[in-house]
């Protein structure tokens, strides 16, 4: 996916070095590229327009390219994206951001029966090259509806691609390949990562690997993490802390949850011969029951343990004051490691 | 119909000016020291529908110069094909050729209408009601049938066509069909699109969503609402309070227009004069045609328990094809030997129908991995293998 | 307001008589044999709204007749207090106190108007931005600002104060009040529900769906649109293309009704007549009130990237606490006795709200678990004993 | 839950012995006695009325208590269920009918938002005894958007039970204890079943167990299917089958798929060693996701082989004519089970 990283058109006058950037920053900076070079491309949704989004991510994109660029749509998600169905069919390619993740939910049928369908029943002839883009997550101290975790409800429908970057790199090259690509990408950008920052040159990013492709963030040898978007950087943190325990733990980041790389999970899986699956969202037919359940079935003659999964509990997502009890952190992720049965000492009933 | 409703009357001007409208220009002044005078953002009066639906057919206006004589008789040339294809697939169903046809025998004016209101290049989307329609657009009536034949979800190429599939979920076309036109504006094309939605649709959100982002994007698009009296079993008054659905347009700030849906020279020049007006950057339209759906809702329906016959009787004498011809004979328009040469080629129509659906159609089991992504996932690449075995062991008889 | 808008002059008849018309009573008549005689299912003309906001300050009207002296000064003194509540809520927002507020100053008339047209019996539903509807209606502030301080998601008992809970997804309150007032009417009590949205939310398909279900049931609810010109950064005419939002009820079979929603006394007199109607049967009236957000959407808004500080100035000669004292100076109503004292009670509120606020609340984390289901599923009690197995390590300083 | 299958107020006189009884007419009869026993049950959704519901479930109920208490509702789901939360917060017990499972898809907000948290967030006060009645899956020749296993998206929403029912006798005793319920039910009715009889009384219906509990169909040693609704009797009819090869099977019918019965399941499995997951609803992140990774956490020192699932392919709902392709046979159950690795011969790459 060569096409999918390039800089942009600015000449090498404004060209500058890497420098401290955030994800928010990369994301605007992967939208003004796209349309840079693609005039098909249009941003829409709610106050994406004079106030660059409620999280800024499409600041100054209607300043640079106009009202029908960048447009602030009127407030009603189904619409938006029933909208942006036709646009497709007409062969624009909208990205659409939805404001919050549980304000995605009115557009959910045309989600799930025209956009997720459009390209099969016409036997390929209206494909839907939509990105829609969906902050999600919590950790950002957010009242009621505004912290949910939603990427189930995309992964049990075929036909999307449901895509979500940890990193300020992956950030711009996912959502560059999102827009590239001609399936429709529900793009899930971790909310509290948004301000999370890296050395980063937006003029000359990095080569990521595309959609459908995991990575490994961090090698290792005794038990795999298998992790995604705002639960990376626990998962690295608690790779670090095992090590004071003499544990040597992959952390292995997803970023596609549709396609799944399972070919990178399972070699590690088969590798390490434990696992397990963090991320913030219900555990209950959450994402890691598919994960867990396929390691399981790939894996099963090399593990030395049950695949565990560490998640947020089965309940509505907390009010702000109370949301610390509910993220899955670092402890939670340790005490699922020392579950693993290092020493067969397999305790029943815990999580 | 009043003069005042000329395209030149738009609703909302130009998208460009709407938007540096400030809050300012909204109502909220206390007297005693105004603030910027308040005035509406449209003057309502043109956009609300005539008293009465508008009919043309029985009345003294000049039918041979507006629409004239050729538009007249492929009216009815194509409002007898449209009973006939109507009945054929109806036939087709009882035969077991269909897996279900929800016909639209009755609202033929309103199909072929719609299809003949539109320009080559301009785009049409139907519901599953809406198959003549497509048919009387020109498509091809086995391919427009696939998805009520039942071998594939959907038949023909929508952009070649410029017909969108025939959309199941009710009323979720509609913003489809505002995106498209929408698309087609920003992009410098003179592209009409034309949605079709039932009473019933017009409840869910969709209906509502569509309509508004029309208005506030002035996009070129023509709803036509077709009010058959029944959604499924449910009665119009159990669906709306309103005086009519054309009642609605005024609340997106769009003209909804009342029209006979049984007078196909009505609904055809309501239906013109709405494309013309989006066509010039008018903007969008609400058309509530009147109609009756003379049929059960589909084969599968039984609409002995909801309605009586006598209902269905009295609007027997309304039958747009009846209306249409009858007229068109008093008028001198129409003669025998036209009328049996129209029957004669409906005939024709409707056996081709019949061979080729009588057919088997081509099943094609692996395609139903073909198009679920441009490019198979790891995960379909595995299952499309394990269908093939199977299919593979079958065809050799091991199964 | 013209005396047609009485309650007696309804637009729906009752429900039952409703659902016995037929679809005969449609249009669709052709001339020539005509089918029995169309009518439209509602007159329209007294279901549109005024040519303008309607007021009462700053005209002749005899309000010490009606309302009356103890209505009007008791609109006054909420008004003050609200504007207080709206400043001490927003200065706890900035001490941290509040992890969001969304503020109604300059809403104020609106917000008190409708906690003061309610019965002791009726519903009222909120969004996020109306707790100041609620503190109006008796509520606790501390209970009330629950969800926006962070410790829970809702603070009050709904069903002992009749208020339901903030609702943060737009229009999705909407439907609720409907069912509501139609359960109530279904049980034969006398409940009349007011649910308040935001001129943003009017587009959301669930505003289509609830006003259409209200119409039909002919529920007695009355829709408060507090059109407070911007939904966010957007402003009204990338909103809608509606000569006014009032203009939506028409399409409904209910009346919509137009008020300055600075001008308390209107925007009270308005809703008071619309609850009346509901009361008697005449069913749903949809209220825009036209008013403005003088803060940014909320403490995270930054208001200067969409409007400009001129526009604000404009409006605050338009400040609903001004023109309501004004008035009542100019007449004679309120002396300077009375402010005062009016104001040492808004103050001593705001400090009371200040100290209990400044407290740290009770957090109790097994609340988690409590009530996602009547009882605990098997998983949710694993869950349950773990975290309170962390709690348990934490409070022993294991951890 | 033993008031939830009692039979009504019917007098004697009407009794009846059992005899053949769809499970279509155990619904609606469930319905009747509801309504009949409490007055705060109302019935509503499309085309419940006079024409008794698309499927006639609802026949009858409009003539017997009025169009109050059985309404035809205008057609837009999110109203339907909007005023519904309504209803309920008024204290009635609604009783809603989607026409099609993916008919529910527009009232997917109310669902999510409002539905399934209304209880948490009112730390009680407004309880949501609403019952949703879903018919789902295929087999009935249905063209697009009216074939949809939708059960995926309501087990990822913390707050629902998901209860479905694939005998007549469930489908009575079920719905009865649905709308009994304080919490919101997701009723899921499996379309292809509707028309399935059984000897059934429907003066003194059978009793059975409640909401979130599973049934052991069919008792045996070789492994468990773990199956619901739809594919119940497909599992039936597949452990008939394997014993042609000598194996006894056992079937778990789930009944409800929150609360999930894990006790039951895992009690089978360990006795049996080997399990395979069968429903018609697509494979990736479909409920056999949760099952397979909680029977491999749960069951894993007691497992021969990997927990298998047999599942509808990860596409949307074929047209009528290709379905039968789709739909998870006896011959894939047969399939699954001979690759549990009763000689230790793992086969990679199968699904
Ligand atoms: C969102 C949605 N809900 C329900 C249905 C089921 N359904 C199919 S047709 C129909 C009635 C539609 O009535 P109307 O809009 O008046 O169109 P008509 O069939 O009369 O042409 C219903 C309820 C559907 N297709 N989509
Ligand atoms: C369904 C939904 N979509 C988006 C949002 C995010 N959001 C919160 S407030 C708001 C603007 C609402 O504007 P308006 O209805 O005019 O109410 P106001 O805030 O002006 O009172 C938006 C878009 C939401 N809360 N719910
Ligand atoms: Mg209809
Ligand atoms: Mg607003």
């Amino acid at each position: 996916m060569a096409g999918t990283t390039t800089a942009g058109a600015d000449g090498a006058a404004k060209r500058q070095a890497a420098r401290p950037a955030t994800m928010a920053q990369a994301l605007n900076r992967a939208m003004r590229d796209a349309m840079t070079e693609d005039p098909d491309v249009h941003v829409m949704g709610e106050d994406v327009g004079a106030l660059g989004g409620v999280f800024r991510v499409t600041d100054g994109l209607t300043e640079e390219f106009g009202e029908q660029r960048c447009t602030d749509t009127p407030l009603a998600e189904a619409g938006i994206l029933g909208a942006a169905v036709g646009m497709a069919m007409y062969g624009l390619r909208p990205v659409v951001e939805m404001q919050f993740d549980a304000f995605a939910y009115p557009s959910f049928e045309q989600l799930a029966s025209h956009v997720a369908k459009m390209r099969n029943r016409t036997r390929g002839r209206l494909p839907m090259p939509i990105t829609i883009r969906v902050p999600y997550g919590g950790g950002i101290g957010g009242v009621e509806h505004h912290s949910d975790s939603s990427e189930a409800y995309y992964m049990a429908t075929p036909g999307l691609h449901v895509v979500t970057p940890a990193t300020v790199g992956d950030a711009y090259g996912l959502l560059r390949a999102a827009i590239a690509s001609d399936d429709p990408v529900v793009f899930m950008e971790p909310k509290r990562l948004y301000w999370g920052k890296a050395e980063w040159n937006p003029d000359a990013p990095e080569q990521v690997p595309g959609i459908g492709e995991a990575v490994v963030r961090r090698r290792g040898t005794s038990a795999t993490l298998i992790t995604y978007g705002p639960s990376v950087p626990v998962c690295m943190e608690a790779a670090e802390a095992a090590r004071e325990d003499g544990l040597d733990l992959e952390v292995v980041d997803l970023r596609s949850l549709v396609p799944f790389d399972e070919a990178t999970v399972v070699e590690s899986v088969r590798r390490t011969g434990r696992a397990v699956v963090v991320h913030e969202s219900q555990g209950f037919a959450g994402p890691g029951g598919e994960i867990a359940a396929r390691v399981g079935e790939r894996c099963f003659h090399y593990l030395e343990a049950p695949v565990l999964r560490v998640a947020g509990f089965d309940i509505p997502y907390p009010p702000p004051m109370l949301e610390k009890h509910h993220l899955p952190g670092v402890d939670r992720v340790l005490d699922a490691v020392a579950r693993l049965q290092w020493e067969s000492d397999w305790v029943e009933g815990g999580r | 119909m009043p003069d005042s409703r000329t395209p030149a009357d738009t609703p909302a001007e130009k998208n460009e000016e709407v938007l540096t409208m400030t809050v300012l220009e909204q109502p909220g002044a206390y007297r005693l020291s105004p603030p910027p005078a308040w005035r509406p953002r449209a003057d309502p009066a043109p956009l609300l529908p005539d008293a009465e639906p508008y009919r043309l057919l029985g009345t003294e206006a000049d039918l041979e110069k507006t629409p004239g004589r050729d538009t007249l008789l492929r009216l009815h040339r194509e409002l007898v094909r449209g009973r006939r294809y109507n009945e054929q697939a109806t036939a087709l169903t009882r035969q077991g050729r269909l897996a279900v046809y929800p016909s639209s025998t009755g609202q033929e004016a309103c199909e072929v209408a719609a299809a003949l209101a539109l320009e080559e290049q301009d785009w049409l989307f139907p519901s599953y009601r809406d198959t003549l329609a497509a048919v009387a657009r020109g498509l091809d009536p086995v391919e427009v049938l696939t998805l009520l034949r039942g071998d594939w979800h959907h038949g023909w190429d929508p952009k070649a066509a410029r017909v969108a599939p025939l959309s199941t979920p009710l009323a979720t076309q509609l913003p489809h069909a505002v995106g498209l036109a929408h698309a087609a504006r920003l992009k410098g094309d003179d592209v009409v699109a034309l949605a079709m939605v039932g009473d019933g649709g017009t409840s869910e959100g969709d209906f509502h969503e569509a309509l508004n982002f029309a208005a506030v994007w002035n996009a070129p698009v023509v709803f036509l609402v077709q009010n058959n009296g029944f959604a499924i079993s449910v009665p119009l008054a159990k669906q709306t309070a309103a005086p009519t659905l054309a009642h609605k347009g005024v609340g997106y700030g769009m003209p909804g227009r009342l029209v006979d849906g049984n007078d196909a020279v009505a609904v055809h020049s309501v239906l013109g004069e709405a494309v013309e007006r989006a066509r010039s950057g008018g903007g969008p339209t609400l058309v509530e045609a009147v109609t009756y759906r003379m049929e059960a809702h589909t084969n599968a329906d039984d609409a002995t328990r909801y309605r009586t016959a006598g209902e269905v009787d009295t609007w027997r004498d309304h039958d747009p094809v009846l209306l249409l011809e009858r007229e068109l004979r008093r008028r001198g328009v129409l003669d025998d030997a036209t009328a049996e040469d129209v029957a004669k080629g409906a005939e024709e129509m409707a056996a081709g129908i019949r061979e080729r659906m009588n057919a088997d159609p081509e099943l094609r089991p692996m395609d139903l991995f073909a198009e679920v992504y441009a490019e198979k996932t790891a995960q379909l690449r595995e299952q499309a293998a394990q269908l093939q075995a199977e299919l593979d062991a079958e065809a050799e008889g091991n199964v």
